[in-house]
């Protein structure tokens, strides 16, 4: 009887493995088909729409987006935010900046430093909320602050002309930035779900006491995850310096609301515990694909936030209805 | 029995602790053999927990020293103290719900090649596990979220016995769990018996400790009260020693006046969790509920409540030929009907709040005027609540937080009293509580009763149900597998019916 | 957008800063209004940034409008310096790119060896001709305060630099120069301090219009609204009541209306014949009272 | 044994009652101090601090952030947020100015609609949260996009210039704005702490769950506190656009996150359930002495910020301080 026991058991745990493909693929079908609604209609709507040119462009255009909102689904995943992501994304280019027109640092040096300054705050955002239990958001609101009046320092208020030097990594037509973009989403995809460091960030985020009650440390996985996002918007700072050769300290700014909009309508929860770095993407691609397509239909600057608006809301509401559909009826 | 075990792995001696207004622990000492099961019992708040969490490293005493195998012992934290091979599970569930099986078993050690998890061995491992703690239906890849509460204390048991230890603490752990489950739990504790492990067992069911344990200290209010072999005690004198006067024996309560229909359900659905569940409960009776678990009990109780939505099915109140509107438990509650949810810390409390504003919650028009809070009122409302049920605390403005899990149950009770519905469902209201206190609970339902109020009991004790129930309807994989009245029951026809529907089919 | 790809005409991309920014607004009308009268010459993409400091955004649109295949990109530049490379990149692309409102910086045209015809108005003249303006009503020695725009912004910088040669010809004493980001709310609260701070202050000269409306109310709480003048620039029509009334000095207009079309119609022309470009410059002219 | 029990807990409670006011004074007392402190430092620092003149416009700027701050406290108490009060006060303002300078409405109905215009938004918020179980943050995102277009497509992105017919309210010199404030701060506080509505409030920010439970229904409450943070966010409006006499369709940029900070700065929990109206003013007056002082002694913008991030973050770990010794450590 045992046997025919761990054979059944075997057989449904085999079962189990392969239907999680298709479980898979429909988490995303419903955000790719989001995304193809778009494409089509901005196709119909707007002339040269569907071009390779404008693919490229928007494609590129995303890529320092993605990078940070990988970054913001870990934290989110641990329950947190960063609220100060686009203030460093500018100091970390302010500084690569400054070390290479002003020092005449070679650009290794230079994107060396503009990483260090990423991971920096990072780590002053996780070692504060993890030393003293303070709630990310209001730490990483002063960061927001410091990071954006540093950036001013560093630069002097002024925007930092660097030139094709540091343009050579956005790699014209070769679109570069968009491929580290996407390595950085399969990775982090990887991380999350195959890892322990992983398993351990969605365990945090679940229920922090359990975990500290397993004998698990919850407080350096919260720090690695914020210096993770230090780090891959410090990245994120170097493709965008490269694309614009030039370093703004008013760079990124309100990008924390647009990184966090795009991870959440790609359904991650801002309670923490559940979410996928893929998913963000395709937040992200969502986001631009509307306001590119908008742009190009001439709509106005007051008529597009609305309409962005209105879509952030109703793609959240989708989530809630794709979950619902998925498990028994919760009222 | 006795195993002839005489080395002592654990001492401690003159442990205190003390927390704001109570002395939790007082100068209490104990030992701990190997291979033996040492039982700790005592009412609710008498410091059990906190004695066993001081020994797992999850508290600190205040006062008093610790031997480990002869070694000074003071673990500085929980991980501390697994290292050194003592381990518990603690009275609250603790696990990770958007994490597998598997991964919660093992979640200190997870298997893995350079930080990336193997789940093939992880799985396999954990469905060795789980099968000694009869989860083997159960995927170890599914998310411990979609398991029933029951399931979930196996699984959080089944993680204390994945690992090597010299002393296991349980604090509680057959508290949610049916007959069948606990059979196949002290399996494992033979076992690990065999294997030289020392048990801390803590249990409020005395006939469960006198089955399985071979001593029983017995806390009161933080002191030791006796430290002596099983087979030198008897149940009642247990009882006697926890709380310090002796109990009648169980009274069985004499059927009263069994008035009209007070709810009658009819055909209710709820995905295949409740199906097809009709019954009614008089004005005056006390309906006890009893089933296996995960048969779907909380589930048809909660769609009665309308704290879910039923798929189909009507509900009946006190002889109207309409079906009452039950959508939300506003409505549920406008009709007369309370619920007293099993899970009581995260469904019936407010926590950080104090046992004043818990109690009144309910009734806030009855303490305001013109929807300004009368304090001086609630307060005085809240004191009678408190001293009616005797909630021990030091004043109402306490938080419900600080308060032991029986008390905290007692204030749910006091809440939805102050409220004063017609019918009462009552989900495991004695769970973790103490033998006293469930005295109290019961003559309360016995007085209710009296007073005309219809009761639902849903409960795992059986020998409860059967003490003071007027019939036992019996449920099996969202089922009713039969509705027995008083004179007709017997244990054996009950666990019959119980187990007359696969539970596994349902899972 | 449905009537599109009739080759023979071109499409024009306007690219603005913030539409946030009246300013701007203005000169979008004023573009569309020249389109109507010529649409038989070409098609008109109109488009702008969220706020004045998203550079990064601003960049997305050039590029977007590249992609959507514009002829010709008419650029109100929101960083003088960071957006060159990607008009570079647009002219690598075969667009013609003519530069309005914001001039490009020199020495990074320099280095990306491009050149990009500038139409616009001279923002220091412009400036200078308010401070003169103002000057006539002032001592020598008198205090004077500077609100600045976002210190990062070609035009902010001109305007300051007008300013200061005003108040330094008339002898005026600058106590003060502090920047109000281009905000009202911003620049009342940088105006408040500044007059705790400096009780003599005889006037306030401010980048633009919008942050001259916030110097007022801060003049007007502290009970200093007759002591003070208050220069603004741009000419938005919410000044034109504060004009009348003597609330604001004067402002200076640089003709938002037409700056896009005169940029517009320089496109045009170099679409038709690719001439050497060369800058052009627009009339900047003094607005007080009395010219109303 | 019964009755000494009784007296044991009839004593305790009389013990309670009594040092219950020094419990009540000391919550205060940690940012009076810190403001007093600023306060100081001011004073030797900057010239013409310590006037009349300073208090009072210092007084008259924060009206409005505190207005909305306590709209903002009972969001944050029921577990939620609200980033959309920069846009609706905003729109509400671009309201108030459209209808007196466009459509020559007397005073009395263009605030009417001005009032209506943040009601209408905080119910949008409210529906939308409540209906689908939405996170506020992200609904009140996609407010805050869609009000500041409306903001935009109603004044035609023109700044509206009123003058005096509403600049009335304002009324110079006799610090009207601030009067307000003050008594919305007393009335909010009361609100909060003595009547059922404000008990339910914290109750739902407590454990909603629990409350739903016990038959009462949360959605209502958690609507009205939404509306409530509308309502008074276009109050803030008027009095910001009486006091500028010109309503910006740009105004209120980022005043969602400075009111957060001041909020949190004051002790309310991001959590839900802990809060008080009165902490969240003295946190709006903290952030605004420490702004005016630093102007005032021409600290450039970003040294600026860089300590203003400092003093939120300080702030947070001084209340966590406060709090730690006011409860006896847990373990
Ligand atoms: N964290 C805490 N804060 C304040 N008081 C506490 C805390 N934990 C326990 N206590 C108090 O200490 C006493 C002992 O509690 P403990 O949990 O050990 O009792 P117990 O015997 O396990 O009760 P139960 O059977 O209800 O679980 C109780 O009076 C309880 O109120
Ligand atoms: N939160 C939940 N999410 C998904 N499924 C659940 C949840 N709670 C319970 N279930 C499922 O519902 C079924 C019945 O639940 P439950 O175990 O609570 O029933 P019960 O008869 O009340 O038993 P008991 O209360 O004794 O555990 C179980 O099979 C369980 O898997
Ligand atoms: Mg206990
Ligand atoms: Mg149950």
């Amino acid at each position: 009887m045992a046997t025919t026991e761990n054979e059944r058991r075997a057989t449904s745990i085999e079962r189990r493995r392969l239907p999680s493909m298709p479980a898979f693929v429909a988490d995303y079908l419903g955000m790719a088909l989001a995304l193809a609604v778009l494409l089509v209609i901005f196709g119909l709507a707007a002339g040269n729409f569907f071009t390779l040119t404008n693919f490229r462009t928007i494609a590129n255009q995303v890529s320092d987006t993605t990078i940070v909102a990988v970054g913001m689904t870990f934290v989110l995943i641990i329950a947190g935010i960063d609220l100060s992501v686009g203030s460093v994304m500018a100091l970390a280019g302010a500084v690569l900046g400054t070390c290479m027109v002003r020092f005449g640092l070679p650009l290794p040096i230079a994107i060396a430093a503009c990483l260090a300054a990423g991971i920096v705050c990072g780590l002053a955002n996780g070692l504060v909320v993890t030393r003293w239990r303070l709630p990310p958001f209001i730490v990483t609101l002063g960061m927001l602050e410091i990071a954006r009046g540093a950036a001013h320092l560093v630069t002097d208020s002024q925007t930092k002309y660097i030139g094709s030097a540091v343009g050579v990594i956005a790699g014209r037509g070769l679109l570069i930035p968009f491929i580290v973009a996407v390595i950085i989403v399969i990775l982090g995809q990887l991380v999350l779900s195959r890892t322990v460091f992983g398993r351990y960030i969605v365990a945090v985020g679940t229920n922090e006491e359990a975990v500290r009650l397993s004998g698990i440390d919850p407080r350096p996985i919260k720090l690695g995850v914020f210096v993770l996002c230090g780090f891959l918007t410090a990245i994120a700072a170097v493709i965008s310096t490269a694309r614009m050769e030039a370093a703004d300290p008013n760079a990124g700014a309100g990008l924390e609301l647009r990184a966090i909009a795009a991870v959440v309508i790609g359904g991650t929860s801002l309670m923490g515990g559940r979410g996928s770095v893929v998913s963000s993407f395709f937040g992200v691609l969502i986001i631009a694909v509307l306001e590119a397509g908008l742009s190009q239909m001439g709509v106005g600057e007051p008529t597009k936030r609305v309409i962005t608006g209105c879509v952030i809301i109703a793609a959240v509401i989708l989530d809630q209805y794709r979950h619902r559909i998925r498990k028994t009826p919760k009222p | 029995m006795e195993a002839g075990s005489t080395e002592t792995i654990l001492t401690a001696r003159g442990i205190s602790k003390s927390f704001p207004g109570v002395q939790a622990l007082s100068g209490v000492d104990f030992d701990l053999r190997a291979g033996e099961v040492h039982a700790l019992v005592g009412e609710n708040g008498a410091g059990k927990s906190t004695l066993a969490c001081i020994i797992a490293g999850v508290a600190k005493q205040d006062t008093g020293q610790m031997e480990l195998g002869g070694q000074p012992y003071s673990p500085a934290s929980r991980a501390d103290a697994e290292a050194r091979g003592v381990r518990m599970v603690m009275q609250e569930l603790h696990l990770i719900a958007n994490l597998t099986v598997a991964e919660n078993i093992f979640i200190e050690k997870l298997p893995n090649r350079f930080g990336i998890v193997d789940y093939g061995k992880l799985n396999g491992a954990a469905i060795q596990i789980m099968e000694q703690v009869g989860l083997a239906d159960i995927d170890p890849a599914t998310a411990v979220s979609s398991l029933g509460i029951g399931q979930q204390q196996m699984v959080e048991i089944a993680a204390g016995l994945s690992r090597q230890c010299r002393i296991l603490a349980l604090d509680e752990p057959t508290a949610s769990l049916t007959d069948k489950e606990i059979e196949l739990l002290f399996y494992q504790i033979k076992r690990l018996k065999a294997d030289r492990v020392g048990i801390i067992y803590i249990s409020h069911r005395i006939e469960e400790v006198m089955h399985i344990a071979d001593r029983v200290t017995v806390l009161r209010d933080g002191r030791l009260i006796s430290a002596r072999p099983t087979h030198r005690l008897t149940s009642n004198g247990i009882i006697n020693m926890m709380v310090g006067r002796d109990l009648e024996q169980v009274q069985l309560r004499h059927a009263g006046e069994v008035g009209p229909v007070a709810l009658s359900v009819q055909g209710l659905n709820l995905g295949d969790k409740v199906r097809d569940v009709s019954f009614e409960v008089h004005r005056g009776e006390i309906l006890g509920v009893a089933g296996l678990m995960g048969s779907g009990r909380t589930e048809t109780m909660r769609a009665i409540f309308g704290a879910d939505r039923a798929d189909s099915g009507s509900v009946y109140l006190s002889g109207d030929t309409q079906a009452a509107q039950i959508t939300s438990p506003r409505d549920a509650v406008r009709s007369g009907i309370a619920f007293l949810t099993e899970d009581r810390k995260g469904q019936g409390l407010l926590l950080p709040m104090a046992i004043r504003k818990n109690i009144s919650l309910m009734r806030l028009d009855d303490v305001s005027r013109f929807g300004w809070m009368d304090e001086s009122r609630e307060r005085s409302v809240a004191d009678r609540q408190a001293e009616a049920l005797s909630i021990r605390c030091s004043s109402t403005e306490q938080s419900a937080a600080e308060l032991s899990g029986g008390n905290q149950q007692k204030v749910v009770i006091a809440k939805w009293l102050y409220r004063d519905c017609d019918v009462l469902i009552f989900d495991e209201p004695t769970k973790g509580i103490d033998v006293g206190a469930k005295f109290e609970i019961y003559n309360q339902l016995g007085k209710l009763a009296e007073k005309g109020k219809a009761i639902i009991f849903v409960s795992s004790d059986l020998k409860e149900l059967m003490a003071v129930c007027d019939r036992i309807m019996v449920m099996s994989a969202g089922t009713v597998a039969g509705i027995f009245d008083r004179d007709r029951w017997s244990r054996q026809k009950i666990m019959a019916a119980a187990l007359s529907g696969s539970v596994a089919d349902s899972v | 957008g449905c009537k599109k790809r009739q080759s023979a005409r071109p499409r024009i991309a306007l690219v603005m800063k913030s539409l946030a920014n009246e300013f701007f607004k203005t000169m979008e009308d004023g573009a569309r209004a020249h389109h109507k009268q010529h649409a038989g010459q070409y098609d008109l993409i109109a488009v702008g940034i969220k706020d004045e400091l998203d550079v990064a955004q601003q960049i997305k649109l050039v590029e977007q409008m590249v992609a959507q295949g514009a002829g010709a990109i008419v650029i109100a530049p929101a960083d003088s310096k960071a957006l060159v490379p990607a008009c570079k990149r647009a002219m690598d692309a075969g667009v013609v790119v003519i530069n309005i409102d914001n001039k490009f910086d020199e020495a990074v045209l320099a280095d990306k060896q491009v050149s990009i015809p500038f139409v616009g108005p001279d923002n220091r003249k412009g400036a200078r001709l308010a401070g003169e303006h103002l000057a006539g009503k002032l001592k020598a020695g008198d205090e004077v305060a500077i609100i600045e725009g976002a210190p990062n912004t070609f035009n902010g910088i001109q305007r300051k630099l007008g300013f200061e040669d005003a108040m330094k010809a008339a002898g005026a004493n600058i106590v003060s120069s502090q920047s109000g980001y281009w905000e009202m709310a911003r620049a009342n609260q940088v105006v408040s301090a500044i007059l705790t701070e400096h009780l003599n202050l005889k006037a306030l000269l401010c980048a633009n219009d919008s942050m001259a409306l916030g110097a007022v109310a801060a003049t007007k709480a502290a009970g200093k609204s007759d002591a003070i003048l208050i220069v603004g620039f741009d000419n938005i029509s919410a000044v034109q009541e504060l004009l009348k009334e003597g609330g604001i000095l004067c402002t200076v207009d640089q003709h938002a209306d037409k700056l896009a079309v005169y940029g517009i119609e320089y496109a045009l022309e170099m679409l038709a014949k690719e001439g050497a470009p060369a800058d052009k410059e627009t009339p900047v002219d003094l607005i007080t009272a009395e010219t109303l």
